[in-house]
């Protein structure tokens, strides 16, 4: 009855995957089709496709490459009780992420552009910015959080010094033991935050467009957008369809055969042998130094350019000089009338809803992954991570708007398919570093699989759910193409409130208004993060009674 | 064996990726037993328990409990319903629980409070002599420590069937015998019985009331504690019940119970048994160190021979002697009283004669019994 | 702008692009005449516009009564879908014909002038961008994303004395080619750029605000892009339909526009200041429908990468 | 002991977390020598070698590696610049690494080619029994070839000494002399010595050169392993060191090396020394199993007694016999040959008399040396 109860499982989880995977996709294809091969061959030779294409690969394979070693070592760094100022580095690494894509290049512009910040007050500025360069760096300071929260999670989930000392042991320095043995074994969050990092670079579109466009460098992402522009035309239309899927295509080939071949072989099988404490280590010049060196970086990717952009959204008019006697609330004012704060209330609830739902799916398949049934689930989801949001939710739309045009819960529909992966990679890559031996030792202590999920996989994964919950509800609290596309009156999201502003091309209203959704989130965001120190330190008060025995104990 | 034994494993196997960890044993537990598994490193032990724990599952045979067959190569009941108390070689503690959830943990899945469960989870904590550790979590723990709390686990599930792999382990000898103790107790009480897996013959031999004795996958012997150590079906079985060594020597029946035995020095009659030859015919002869008895004062032991290794263990000393036959252990109560090179004359007043077909046991698993002597330096 | 008696109000559907403020204000207007009329809004760039509509006829028809987009390009397009039912204002006399169809009428105007950062020299014509002055000074926005752009293109493409040869002059000037109208603005306010191609509500209204530019309209003029409204052929549309359309294109609705700060198509409806004298240019829509792809096309060989 | 001996603490201390775990130990191990470490568990065993390791840092107390300071409170050299080779309790293999690079790691540390590494790591693997283990993971090993796996990771580091944490926990007679030899052998090759815990009475008298007793974090006593064995320091010592009983009696020198005791039935002259009243006075006397001589047949022993437990070891039994003084601990060769409740005889001929201030000591670990009998299913 057991094994009633999973398969049960499996086939919701497989209808999940049909419905909000499979169906949109299909719908999508057949769009795609109603050009015939035509509009395939059209979309090929029209002229810039093939600079675009290079240019969006590229972008998907050098961000990663950069990224997610700079996460992963900042975490690396992090983890250790000796770094200096340690909880505000841990608060403000994270903050990239809270500031919305849809301001990044602007704020990056406002900041190191001519005539931005560091021009007007040391004169100098960055030509590079707007072009390839640009691009690179902005999107990989604004992906470096995702390998963070990722590795963190990884050694929260079971962190296992005494293999480490092992190695010292066995006469490997610091360096050789990260290498030989740390390393390893984060090989599966490691892949996993390699691959998400991969897709959503290959799926931006807000950078590449503010940052890109004055370089000349055009992705696929801005050329569907293009097409969208001038979809009037059906032809048009049917174009951006098939780019997107194009994405979808790219993304298949390169993420399955790396999931099925190399998924497997990552993963370990660990043994139950407690891992031993983490104890202080003393601090030395070299960790001080890599305190600075990221005190710096942040300072640079992070503190201007938000500095800047609280200066624009405080600021009269664009163009004057962000001195007190410029200075407003006006912006604020605009950003926040009209239908502005029901719409962040929509989208809270939405980011909520979607962000609860998103971690219970990502769970379950980083289950299901395991068994022959889902091996290739986890390759199929991302693929819907990996479509333009503005064409996805067209396939959503075209799915299932019959019934569910303009409703919230379309909306909720969208965010799911299109964060799926982004959970579930979070959650799949802190499983591998579960021992086994532990479920089974809690089975034949009369534990039941439900009870085991409670007892032993929830702790153990708690800080990979927390940091998938955050990760998804900050995404969706962020998104503005699938929602600006599938809203109707009485529900709408932020998205609509930002799009107005930027029609009506007042950049300081939407200044103030990602300021507002930055406050917002850090407020709502500080529980979780402190409820992931919290688990990741696994230090717990002893319960009463025994306080008073230890006391007279030895 | 009663009718409805507490375990029944039938013709079991287990292969793992290939590797054929466990095949054809037949093994049967009854209710109060105490059955001491018997085995080298690799034998199949582990294996073994997790099969009855339903852990892994089997590739071949079937597992019964209690009447109910729990598993065959289609089905297996899971382990939450079987009513076995498992302690895990390597203990698979829970890294975010402290040491008093742990062990409360199976009475919270029995369905009892939690404050119950931790009291009686102290209590329990408190007879292993590890009370002191109540709110520490596994990482914080020696690993006898560690080992202890795995047991309180494993008897704080109200069991049919304990499964105990090498459940001492990591404990000194007064711990070992306090938890053995509390074994014993529980099956007495619960009418419970238990499966010990462990290679410490001395332990096995004195603990259980059968000693099954597992090598290469397969069940070797079953039998009484005094059997497997004085008739052991093989040279491999009498590797793992004790020390011995083996000599070759010619023998014959002499009698009910009686061998003529020529270790080359004149023939002696002597106890014992085993595959005796009716005319007299060279066989593999093992003698245990107390059926040895050497002679040190004057020269009437009729074998002679030269102390080669010596060992000192405290209640006795263990001198490796060479003799005409081969090298023969002898212990002897109190401290060295002889050195290396030194003569010393022994006798025997019992042996046993191993089956022929054994050499090849031997030959596969290269245990053979002379062990190396640790004090000449020459390894 | 709920109504208690659910069942006697008839709900009716605009799809638009329009900015929110213009469009809000009219529809509260448009409510208070009529009670028992309830407006949705669907209002996004005209990209998602497009996606929506596309969406819409691909699961079960299109979900809008009205119709009320930035620029006739876009319009237009929808006309050969057939979306659009044959309408006209009730009285439309105060509209320029110029911006009158059998299927869409232009209810308001953006126009497309040159900012310039204070203390540069503002362009007497379009053509004085291209001159070393402004090299590597000059922004404008890209015609495929903002179909703004795409007029003045299809306008200045068939200038005497401009076509594509401006455009490559442009290029080879070091003229900047960014997304929409307003970073062009950005960029000249911040002094990114000297001088750019942008609207001119939305730079006078950063003028009013303080922002130092300049806001020229350059020989052989400002060229003026009408956002039109039109009623669609969904089945069961709404019976308010072309009266609510007829109402934004009637005065009282372009009042309202007018107030709410956009240029109306009525002349002589007020709305913000536009210096006097300025030169106007019409691009040649019915043209531009026709040749659109080859002139984006040609552009492309210029500005596309 | 040398100059300059492989390693010295001086006053080492370790505290986790407010928990002491040692303190001032002083302990000094010569070239060529083997020190077992012998402890119950709790005691430090691990937290001293892991400290000597450079994996725990001292609280106190300095570290001297062949003459050099590697640790005090201030600094410490990490492991990799000490010259060590350690075996984890719990062995600490690499999930992601098959047994063949776990072994070969230290050796490709010490700059060694692949291929060169991995020939040295077969051929160890082989020494170990394991060959066939080679290019497994850890997951698919038993507890055996785990440990036997950590064993081999340790003798691959060509160190200056070597920390034994427990090594043969899971191991059989066989394959635990066999490493032994392995150890012995390299010590005398290369002259590193070995600290090896253990809390195996009897391995640790036979192997060691000089056993290191220690118990809640004290270095007990440090001698050969006869000394500890038949002259315990205190009580604690004496309960590590081997089994046996202590009796109260009356107590009075008589000449060199020899004791007048009273065991309630007329003075005996025997062999033994200790905390030695001049005067008859009453005392705790250990008497270790070899002092005691049963005497099954006539009744002219001096001591009069009954069985009270039979434990069958193997090479010997058991006997827990009552008798006026006290429960006493005979061993006498073979099987059981009395039952519970048969009347016995018996006679010393050598007797330990403990230091009075001990009663404490035995209090705060609760090992008291009359070990719970586990036939009698009272306990
Ligand atoms: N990380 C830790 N935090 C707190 N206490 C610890 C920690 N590690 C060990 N201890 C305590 O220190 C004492 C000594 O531990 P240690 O592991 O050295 O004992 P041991 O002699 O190795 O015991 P065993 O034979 O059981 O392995 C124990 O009481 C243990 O509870
Ligand atoms: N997961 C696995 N995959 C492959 N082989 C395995 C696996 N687990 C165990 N084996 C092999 O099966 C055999 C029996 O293993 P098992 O753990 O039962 O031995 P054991 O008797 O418990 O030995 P030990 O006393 O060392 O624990 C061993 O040879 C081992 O190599
Ligand atoms: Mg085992
Ligand atoms: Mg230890």
């Amino acid at each position: 009855m057991a094994g009633s109860r999973d398969r049960l499982v499996v086939a919701a989880a497989l209808l999940a995957v049909v419905a909000l995977v499979g169906v949109p996709l299909y719908r999508l294809a057949q769009t795609a089709s109603e050009g015939g091969t035509g509009s395939i061959s059209r979309v090929l030779h029209a002229p810039g496709f093939a600079g675009a294409a290079w240019h969006s690969l590229m972008l998907a394979l050098v961000v990663p490459v950069i990224a997610v070693p700079l996460g992963a070592a900042t975490a690396l760094l992090l983890r250790r009780p000796d770094v200096p100022a340690r909880r505000l580095l841990q608060v403000l690494v994270l903050a990239p992420l809270v500031v919305p894509q849809f301001v990044l290049g602007y704020s990056w512009t406002q900041a190191y552009s001519q005539a931005g910040f560091t021009d007007q007050l040391l004169g100098v500025h960055w030509a590079g910015l707007t072009g390839p360069v640009g691009v690179v760096v902005v999107l990989v300071v604004d992906a470096a959080p995702l390998s963070y929260l990722l590795t963190t999670a990884g050694l929260a989930t079971r962190a296992q010094p005494d293999l480490e000392r092992a190695a010292r042991a066995s006469g490997a320095d610091g360096w050789t033991t990260l290498r030989t043995v740390t390393l390893p074994l984060l090989r599966p969050v490691l892949a996993a935050a390699t691959v998400l990092t991969f897709v959503a670079t290959l799926e931006t579109f807000a950078v590449p467009q503010v940052l890109g466009a004055p370089g000349g460098f055009s992705t696929l992402t801005t050329r569907i957008y293009a097409d969208l522009s001038l979809a009037s035309d059906p032809a048009s239309f049917v174009d951006a369809v098939t780019l997107a899927l194009g994405l979808v295509v790219v993304a298949a080939v390169i993420l399955a055969p790396a999931d099925l071949v190399l998924g497997p072989r990552l993963r370990t099988t660990r043994s139950a042998q407690a891992g031993g404490a983490v104890r202080a280590s003393r601090r030395d010049r070299r960790t001080i130094g890599a305190a600075a060196l990221l005190a710096g970086y942040l300072l640079l990717a992070v503190g201007v350019p938000t500095l800047a952009l609280v200066l624009a959204s405080i600021t009269r008019a664009v163009g004057v000089p962000a001195t007190p006697g410029n200075w407003t609330l006006d912006n604020f004012r605009t950003a926040l009338d009209g239908p502005t704060v029901d719409s962040i209330g929509h989208s809270l609830q939405l980011a909520v809803a979607a962000a609860c739902a998103l971690t219970l799916l990502g769970a379950v398949l980083a289950a299901l992954e395991r068994r022959r049934a889902g091996r290739a689930l986890g390759s199929l989801v991302i693929l819907t991570f990996a479509i333009p949001g503005s064409t996805l939710a067209v396939g959503l739309l075209i799915a299932y708007g019959r019934w569910l045009s303009g409703g919230l819960f379309l909306i909720l529909l969208a965010y799911l398919a299109k964060l799926w992966a982004l959970a579930h990679r979070t959650v799949s890559g802190a499983v591998d570093r579960v021992p086994p031996a532990e479920a089974q030792a809690a089975r034949c202590s009369g534990a039941g699989p439900a009870a085991v999920l409670r007892t032993v996989w929830l702790p153990a994964l708690a800080p990979a759910l927390v940091v998938a919950w955050l990760l998804t509800f900050v995404t969706a609290l962020h998104e503005v193409t699938m929602s600006s596309l599938l809203y109707s009156t009485g529900n709408e999201t932020l998205a609509v409130a930002v799009l107005n502003s930027q029609q009506l091309g007042e950049v300081g209203t939407t200044a103030a208004l990602s300021v507002v959704l930055t406050l917002l989130l850090v407020v709502g965001a500080l529980p979780a993060w402190v409820l992931l120190r919290l688990l990741s330190r696994r230090r717990v008060g002893a319960p009463r009674l025994i306080a008073a025995r230890v006391a007279h104990a030895r | 064996m009663p009718a409805d034994p507490v375990l029944r494993c039938q013709d079991l196997g287990v292969t793992y990726a290939g590797v054929r960890a466990l095949s054809g044993v037949d093994l049967g537990v009854a209710a109060n037993e105490v059955v001491a598994l018997l085995g080298p490193s690799g034998s199949g032990k582990s294996t073994l328990l997790h099969a009855v724990a339903g852990i892994v599952a089997p590739s071949a045979g079937e597992i019964w409990l209690a009447g109910h067959r729990v598993a065959d190569r289609r089905s297996s009941v899971p382990p939450e319903r079987r009513a076995v108390g498992m302690v895990f070689q390597n203990f698979a503690l829970w890294p975010h629980l402290c040491v008093l959830d742990t062990v409360a943990y199976p009475m919270r899945r029995a369905g009892r409070s939690r404050s119950a469960a931790r009291a009686a989870a102290i209590e329990l904590l408190d007879r292993l002599g590890i009370g002191y550790v109540a709110d520490r979590r596994p990482a914080e723990l020696s690993g006898g420590e560690q080992q202890r709390v795995g047991l309180a686990r494993a008897l704080a599930r109200n069991a049919r069937l304990y499964l105990l792999d090498e459940p001492t382990a990591h404990l000194d000898t007064h711990l070992r015998e306090a938890f053995q103790a509390e074994v014993l107790a529980r099956c007495v009480d619960t009418g419970a019985a238990a499966v010990y897996a462990t290679h410490d013959a001395a332990e096995a031999l004195r603990l259980a009331d059968r000693v099954a004795l597992i090598d290469g996958g397969r069940l070797v012997q079953f039998a009484s504690p005094q059997t497997v150590y004085a008739e052991p079906v093989s040279e491999t079985a009498a590797a793992l019940t004790g020390p011995g060594s083996v000599l070759s020597a010619t023998v014959r029946a002499a009698g009910p119970d009686r061998l003529g035995v020529d270790l080359g020095t004149g023939e002696l009659t002597v106890l014992g048994g085993g595959a005796v030859p009716g005319a007299p015919r060279p066989a593999r002869l093992l003698l245990r160190p107390d059926w040895v008895r050497p002679d040190w004062l004057g020269d009437d032991g009729p074998v002679p021979g030269r102390v080669a290794a010596v060992g000192f263990r405290g209640t006795h000393t263990d001198y490796h002697v060479d003799s005409p036959a081969g090298r023969v252990l002898i212990q002897h109560a109190g401290p060295p009283m002889r050195a290396v090179g030194d003569p010393v004359r022994w006798d025997i007043h019992r042996a046993w004669v191993l089956g022929p077909g054994d050499a090849s046991a031997e030959g596969d698993d290269g245990a053979g019994l002379v062990q190396p002597v640790v004090d000449d330096v020459e390894v | 702008s709920s109504n208690p008696s659910g069942s006697s109000t008839s709900e009716l559907t605009l799809y638009t692009c329009a900015s929110a403020n213009v469009e809000q204000a009219v529809i509260k207007a448009y409510e208070g005449v009529h009670q028992d009329t309830k407006v949705n809004v669907f209002r996004a760039p005209t990209g998602q516009l497009n996606a929506r509509v596309a969406g819409d006829l691909r699961s079960g028809g299109l979900r809008a009564d009205v119709i009320w987009a930035c620029d006739p390009l876009t319009m237009h397009g929808y006309d050969t879908q057939g979306l659009l039912a044959d309408w006209t204002p009730a009285d439309a006399s105060g509209i320029p014909a110029a911006y009158r169809g059998p299927r869409f009428t232009g209810v308001d105007v953006l126009y497309m002038v040159a900012a310039v950062h204070n203390g540069t020299a503002p362009p007497a014509a379009w053509a004085d961008l291209t001159k070393p002055a402004y090299r590597g000074a000059v922004a404008l926005p890209d015609p495929t994303f903002a179909a703004s752009a795409l007029g003045t293109l299809g306008y200045l493409a068939a200038a005497p004395g401009y076509g594509l040869d401006f455009y490559k002059q442009l290029r080879s000037n070091g003229a900047k080619q960014v997304n929409s109208p307003d970073e062009v603005l950005t960029g000249v306010e911040q002094g990114r750029y000297r001088a750019g191609i942008t609207l001119a509500n939305t730079a006078y209204a950063g003028q009013k605000k303080g922002s130092p530019i300049t806001i020229v309209w350059p020989q052989p003029g400002g060229v003026a892009i009408y956002a039109p409204i039109g009623i669609t052929t969904r089945k069961n549309r709404a019976s308010s339909a072309g009266e609510f359309a007829s109402f934004v294109a009637g005065p009282a609705g372009q009042k309202i526009m007018a107030g709410a700060g956009t240029y109306v198509a009525m002349p002589g409806m007020g709305g913000p200041p536009l210096p006097a004298g300025r030169p106007v240019a019409e691009p040649d829509w019915p043209k531009l429908f026709g040749n659109y792809k080859s002139v984006l096309a040609g552009y492309a060989a210029v500005f596309g990468n």
